[in-house]
C-alpha cells in the first residue's frame, strides 16, 4: 500500500486546514471552493477538530468574522472564489493593515459577468494591491504543503500578515489525486500555537482598527509596504524548514528545464504543470525551450525574475486574467516591470489563456514557445494577445 | 501615563496595525479649547444630585472632596447639558473671555 | 411633572465612576451619542469587548496614536459590526473552551450609529441574531448619516430635512416613514430587545446590564440625539430625548421573550408639535404635514401598547 | 498514461466512478487522476468524467482529448452522442449494454475493441437500482487491466459504507459476465 493517499484536492486542503488547528472558521459557498468548507464543517461534526464554525450569511461577514475571532487570538480560516472575494473586497485590505494573519484559501474562478464558474485568475488578481501575502499551488501536494506554510509565514512575529493561497478552481480543486500528509504530530512540531501579538481582551486593553489622519498616513502605508517586503525572508525560511523536514522544496520562482534556455515560458497555478509536459515535448525536437514557475505573487520576487532570465532571448508570459485596456496580463506586467532596468534584457510577450474555463491543451503552449522563438528574433507582434481567440 | 507624541515621526515608529496599547489616551488632547461658554457652580444651590455629572458627555464632571461637583475645564466643550439640566439651577453657563 | 422622570434622584451617585469612553474624545459639543455610549461603559464594566462599525464614535474615539476607549476595543469597517463581534464572541468563547485566556465571562458588544445598523449592517446584523451568538447589539440611533454629513438613512423620520432628503418646494424632506429596527430583530426570536435613550440614563443602564445577563443575542435600540444633524441646541440634548418618549414618537419599551412592557408611560401624549418645532430638521413642516405625522405616531403608539397588552411570554405560551 | 472517459447522465454517479478508480489505483501506489467535467449540467443530462492514470506523477491539467477507454453508463447515450470521439484505435470502448460487444462495434462503427456488459441488470439484481457506475467498475478493470479488481473493494467499501457489499458484488459480476469485441 502506498502512502500517497487519494482525495478530491479541497477536501485535502480541509484535512490539512485541520491539521493547523484552527480555533475559528467561517465561511460562505460558492463553487469552486465549496468543498473547503462542507469538509471542515464534517471535520467539526465529527468532533475531530475543536474549532467554532461560523456559517455566514455573506463573504463580507465570513472575511469580517474572522477578523474578529483573530482580533481575539483566535487562528482564523476562510475560504472562497470570485464574486465572493469581490464580496469580502471592502474587508480585505483592512486584515493587513490591522495586521491580522488570517489564512484563505482561493479556489481561483472567474469573475462575472457573463456569470462563468470556472477558473481563471480575475479574481485575485482584482485583489492584487491590498497587502497580502499571496501565492499560488500547481497540484494537490503543494496545495497540502502550502496550506500548513501558510499559518506559519501568517503568524511568524516579523510578518503578522494574512496570506492567500490560490488553486485553481475545478482544475484542482474538483481533482481526485495522490498527495502526501504531514501527521498530527508533524505539523505540530512545524507549526507552533498561535501567540497573537495583541487581543482585545480586558486582560491587556488595546485599541485596534483605530483612524489615521492624512500627517501619519504615508508613514503607515510605508510600514504596511516594507512589512510585506521583508516577509519574504520568512517565507524563504519557513520553506527551507519545509524542505528539511519533508523533502520538498518551494522557491519564489521554480525553473524546469531551464537550463540553456533561450526561451522562457512564464506560468503561474496549475496551467505550469501542463506546460511541463509542453517543454518535454519541444526539448526532445531540440529547442532550448524551459519553463518558470512563478509561486510567490505578493511579496513579488523581483530579484529571482532577474536572476532567471539571464542569458535568455524571448519570454512568454502567461496570465489567465486580462488587464482590461493596460499593459498586458497583470503577471507579465510585473515581469516586464522586474526586468526594464537590465542592461540586457529579452523580448518579453504577454499571451493571455485560459479565460473562465477555456481549456488550455498541450499544443497551446507548443505554439505560444514558438512564437516566442519567432519574436526572439522579430520582436513583439503586439501589445499582448488573448490567445486563441476566434476571430483574430 | 506616559506622555506621547503627537505623531510618530517616522514610518519605523509605526505601532503594527496602528494599535494602541494606552487605553484613555485621548485625554492627552483637551477638548476645552472648543468651549465658548464655561459652567459656573453656585454651591449653595447645589442639592449634591449628580445628574450634571451623569448627563456629561464628556465625563468631565466629578465630586469634590466636601461633596460637590465640579467640571474639569481641560475637557469641557461648553455644552450647556449640565446647567439646562440642573434641578436647582445651580449651575449658569458664562460666555469665556 | 415629574422632570427627572422615574429614577431615584440622587442615584447618580450609585453608578459606577469609572469612565471607560474617556474625556478627550472629539464629539460634538451636546453629543447624545458620546454620552450614550459613555453611560452604556459605565453599565457594562470592565469585562467586556467593544467592536464598534465606523461611524462618528469610531471616528471621535480613536484617532491614532491615541484612544478615548478604556476598554478593549475593535474596529474593522462600516457594515459589518456585528459580524465581527460574532467573530470576537467565537474566538473567545474557543480561546477560553481551551484554556487559551483566562475563564471568565467577557461580554462582546457591537455597536453602530443607524447608518451601520438599519442599512449598510442589517444583513450582518440579521445573521448574528439568527446564528445566536453570545453578542449585544447596541444601536446608536441618531436618525440620519450624521458623520458624513446628515444624509437620509432608513432610520431618518418621515419629514426630516436631509442633504440627501432636503426639504424644498416639491418636497418635505423624507417621505418615507423610520423602519421599526425592535420589531424586524425581535421577529428573529431574540429573548431581549428594548429600546432606550440617554436622556432616561437609568433605565438605558438597567437594560444594558439585562442584556448583558443574556446568553445570546439581544439588541438595544438607543435613540441619541444629534444636536448637529437635528439642528438643536447643544443644552437640548436631553430635553430633546425626554420629548422623544413623552411624544411617543420614540416609546421606550422591552420585549423579553416575546412580552412587550412599556418603560415609560407618560400619562397623556404630548402633542408631536411640541417636539418638532424646536428642530431645524423640521422647520419646514406645514400644520397639515404635522398633522399627518400626529396620526402615524398616534397609530404606532397604540399598536405598540396593543401588543403591550396582549402579547404573552413565550414561556406562558410553550 | 492511460486517459478515461466516462459518458453518464447526471445523477448517475460518473464521478463517484471516476473518483473509486482513481482512489484504487492510488492505493496500488499509482498515480491517477479522477474530475468531472465541470460543467453545469444537473440531473439527467449527459455528462463526462475523466481518468488518468500512470506510474509517475501525472502533470497535464488540461482536458482529455484523445481518451485511451471511453465508458459508457447508460445505454441510451449510443447513438445519442459520439461516443468515440477522439477514442485511440488501440483504445477500448465499454459499453453497459443488453447488446453484444460485435452489436455495438457495428453500431458506432469503432474499428478498435469493444466490451459490453448488461450492467443495469446486474445492478438491478444485486442493488435494486439502475444505477450502474460501480458495477462499470468491474467492467473497466476486466477490459483495461489497468488495477487489480481486489484494489477497488476499499474505496467502494469506504464510501459506501452498509451497502458496500452489494456494489462490491454487482462490481464482481460486471468483471466476470464482460464479453469483449477484439479490434479489426
Amino acid at each position: 500500500m502506498s502512502e500517497r493517499v487519494g482525495m478530491e484536492i479541497a477536501l485535502a486542503a480541509a484535512e490539512t486546514v485541520a491539521l493547523c488547528r484552527p480555533d475559528v472558521i467561517a465561511a460562505y459557498p460558492i463553487t469552486p471552493n465549496t468543498h473547503i468548507p462542507e469538509h471542515l464543517s464534517d471535520i467539526v461534526a465529527e468532533g475531530r477538530l475543536d474549532a467554532d464554525f461560523i456559517c455566514v450569511e455573506s463573504e463580507h461577514s465570513a472575511l469580517s468574522a474572522c477578523c474578529g475571532a483573530s482580533g481575539a487570538g483566535a487562528r482564523a480560516f476562510t475560504a472562497t472564489s470570485s464574486q465572493g472575494l469581490l464580496y469580502m473586497a471592502e474587508v480585505v485590505p483592512i486584515v493587513s493593515a490591522m495586521r491580522l494573519p488570517i489564512v484563505m484559501i482561493i479556489g481561483n474562478r472567474a469573475l462575472s459577468g457573463p456569470i462563468n464558474i470556472w477558473n481563471d485568475h480575475s479574481d485575485i488578481m482584482s485583489q492584487r494591491d491590498v497587502g497580502w501575502i499571496s501565492m499560488f499551488a500547481a497540484n494537490g501536494q503543494e496545495v497540502v504543503d502550502m496550506t500548513v506554510q501558510s499559518f506559519k509565514i501568517a503568524e511568524h512575529r516579523d510578518v503578522m500578515l494574512p496570506v492567500n493561497l490560490n488553486l485553481d478552481g475545478f482544475q484542482l480543486t474538483h481533482v481526485v489525486e495522490p498527495m502526501l500528509f504531514p501527521s498530527q504530530e508533524e505539523v505540530d512540531a512545524f507549526l507552533p500555537e498561535y501567540e497573537p501579538y495583541a487581543a482585545v481582551h480586558p486582560d491587556n486593553i488595546v485599541s485596534m482598527g483605530t483612524l489615521a489622519l492624512p500627517e501619519i498616513f504615508n508613514e503607515v502605508m510605508k510600514a504596511k509596504d516594507e512589512v510585506l517586503k521583508d516577509s519574504k525572508k520568512v517565507i524563504l525560511e519557513v520553506w527551507k524548514e519545509w524542505e528539511e523536514k519533508f523533502g520538498r522544496t518551494y522557491k519564489p520562482v521554480e525553473s524546469y528545464k531551464t537550463e540553456g534556455a533561450e526561451i522562457l515560458l512564464l506560468a503561474i497555478g496549475s496551467m505550469a504543470e501542463t506546460a511541463e509536459v509542453a517543454i518535454d515535448e519541444l526539448r526532445d525536437r531540440g529547442m532550448p525551450v524551459g519553463l518558470l514557475k512563478l509561486r510567490l505573487w505578493r511579496p513579488f520576487p523581483f530579484e529571482e525574475i532577474r536572476n532567471a532570465v539571464k542569458d535568455v532571448k524571448a519570454i512568454a508570459v502567461l496570465d489567465r486574467a486580462v488587464s482590461f485596456g493596460g499593459p498586458g496580463g497583470p503577471v507579465f506586467s510585473e515581469v516586464r516591470s522586474a526586468l526594464y532596468d537590465e542592461k540586457v534584457r529579452p523580448t518579453i510577450i504577454s499571451e493571455i489563456i485560459g479565460l473562465g474555463g477555456r481549456d488550455v491543451p498541450v499544443g497551446d503552449f507548443i505554439k505560444i514557445a514558438e512564437k516566442a522563438a519567432r519574436v526572439a528574433k522579430t520582436g513583439p507582434e503586439e501589445e499582448y494577445e488573448i490567445f486563441g481567440v476566434r476571430g483574430s | 501615563m506616559e506622555k506621547a507624541k503627537k505623531w510618530p515621526e517616522d514610518w519605523q515608529e509605526i505601532i503594527p496595525g496602528c494599535m494602541v496599547f494606552r487605553p484613555g489616551s485621548a485625554r492627552e488632547y483637551h477638548t476645552g479649547s472648543w468651549r465658548a461658554q464655561r459652567p459656573v457652580y453656585d454651591n449653595s444651590k447645589c442639592i449634591k444630585c449628580g445628574m450634571c455629572y451623569i448627563f456629561c458627555p464628556e465625563g468631565c464632571i466629578s465630586q469634590d472632596a466636601d461633596g460637590y461637583f465640579i467640571a474639569d475645564l481641560d475637557y469641557c466643550k461648553g455644552c450647556g447639558i449640565c446647567a439646562h439640566e440642573c434641578w436647582p439651577g445651580a449651575i449658569t453657563m458664562v460666555e469665556e473671555g | 411633572m415629574n422632570i427627572v422622570e422615574n429614577f431615584d434622584l440622587y442615584a447618580p451617585r450609585l453608578v459606577d465612576k469609572e469612565e471607560h469612553f474617556s474625556a478627550g474624545h472629539r464629539a460634538c459639543q451636546g453629543c447624545g451619542e458620546a454620552l450614550a455610549i459613555r453611560l452604556m461603559c459605565k453599565a457594562l464594566g470592565k469585562d467586556t469587548v467593544i467592536v464598534n462599525a465606523t461611524g462618528c464614535m469610531e471616528v471621535v474615539s480613536t484617532m491614532y496614536p491615541t484612544t478615548a476607549w478604556n476598554l478593549p476595543w475593535i474596529h474593522v469597517a462600516f457594515p459589518n459590526s456585528a459580524s465581527v463581534g460574532a467573530g470576537v464572541e467565537a474566538g473567545l468563547k474557543v480561546l477560553r473552551r481551551k484554556g487559551k485566556i483566562a475563564d471568565r465571562d467577557v461580554k462582546t458588544v457591537a455597536i453602530g450609529g443607524d447608518g451601520g445598523t438599519f442599512d449598510i449592517g442589517l444583513q450582518a446584523l440579521s445573521g448574528a441574531m439568527e446564528r445566536r451568538h453570545d453578542l449585544l447589539y447596541v444601536c446608536f440611533d441618531n436618525e440620519a448619516y450624521m458623520n458624513t454629513g446628515i444624509q437620509r438613512s432608513g432610520a431618518t423620520p418621515f419629514g426630516a430635512s436631509t442633504t440627501t432628503a432636503p426639504a424644498g418646494a416639491d418636497s418635505t424632506g423624507k417621505s418615507e416613514w423610520k423602519k421599526n429596527l425592535a420589531e424586524i430583530i425581535a421577529a428573529h426570536n431574540v429573548p431581549y430587545v428594548a429600546t432606550a435613550c440617554h436622556s432616561y440614563p437609568f433605565d438605558f443602564m438597567n437594560k444594558v446590564k439585562k442584556a448583558r445577563k443574556i446568553k445570546g443575542p439581544s439588541f438595544i435600540h438607543c435613540m441619541s440625539v444629534c444636536p448637529t444633524g437635528w439642528r438643536t441646541a447643544s443644552e437640548d440634548t436631553i430635553k430633546m430625548g425626554r420629548l422623544a418618549v413623552e411624544t411617543g414618537v420614540f416609546p421606550l419599551y422591552e420585549i423579553e421573550n416575546g412580552k412587550y412592557t412599556m418603560n415609560i408611560k407618560p400619562d397623556r401624549l404630548r402633542p408631536m408639535e411640541d417636539y418638532l418645532k424646536l428642530q431645524g430638521r423640521f422647520r419646514h413642516l406645514t400644520p397639515a404635514d404635522i398633522e399627518v405625522i400626529q396620526t402615524r405616531v398616534n397609530l404606532e403608539y397604540n399598536k405598540l401598547l396593543n401588543k403591550v397588552e396582549n402579547l404573552q411570554s413565550w414561556e406562558d405560551l410553550s | 498514461m492511460i486517459e478515461i472517459r466516462w459518458h453518464g447522465r447526471g445523477g448517475q454517479g460518473a464521478v463517484t466512478s471516476v473518483e473509486m478508480l482513481a482512489l484504487a489505483a492510488i492505493e496500488e501506489g499509482q498515480y491517477a487522476q479522477g474530475f468531472p467535467s465541470f460543467g453545469p449540467e444537473r440531473r439527467g443530462a449527459p455528462v463526462a468524467a475523466f481518468n488518468r492514470v500512470d506510474n509517475k506523477h501525472i502533470n497535464v491539467r488540461s482536458g482529455v482529448y484523445d481518451p485511451d477507454v471511453v465508458v459508457v453508463l447508460d445505454p441510451s447515450l449510443v447513438g445519442l452522442i459520439n461516443v468515440t470521439e477522439g477514442l485511440k484505435q488501440s483504445g477500448v470502448l465499454v459499453v453497459n449494454t443488453s447488446k453484444s460487444p460485435e452489436e455495438i462495434k457495428e453500431e458506432v462503427q469503432f474499428d478498435g475493441a469493444v466490451a459490453a456488459v448488461d450492467a443495469s441488470r446486474i445492478a438491478w439484481d444485486e442493488l435494486g437500482v439502475p444505477i450502474t457506475n460501480t458495477t462499470m467498475l468491474g467492467a473497466v478493470i476486466k477490459a483495461t487491466g489497468l488495477i487489480k479488481l481486489q484494489s477497488a473493494k476499499s474505496p467502494l467499501e469506504h464510501r459506501f459504507g452498509r451497502v458496500a457489499q452489494k456494489n462490491i458484488k454487482a462490481m464482481e459480476r460486471a468483471y466476470n459476465e464482460l464479453k469483449i469485441a477484439t479490434a479489426n
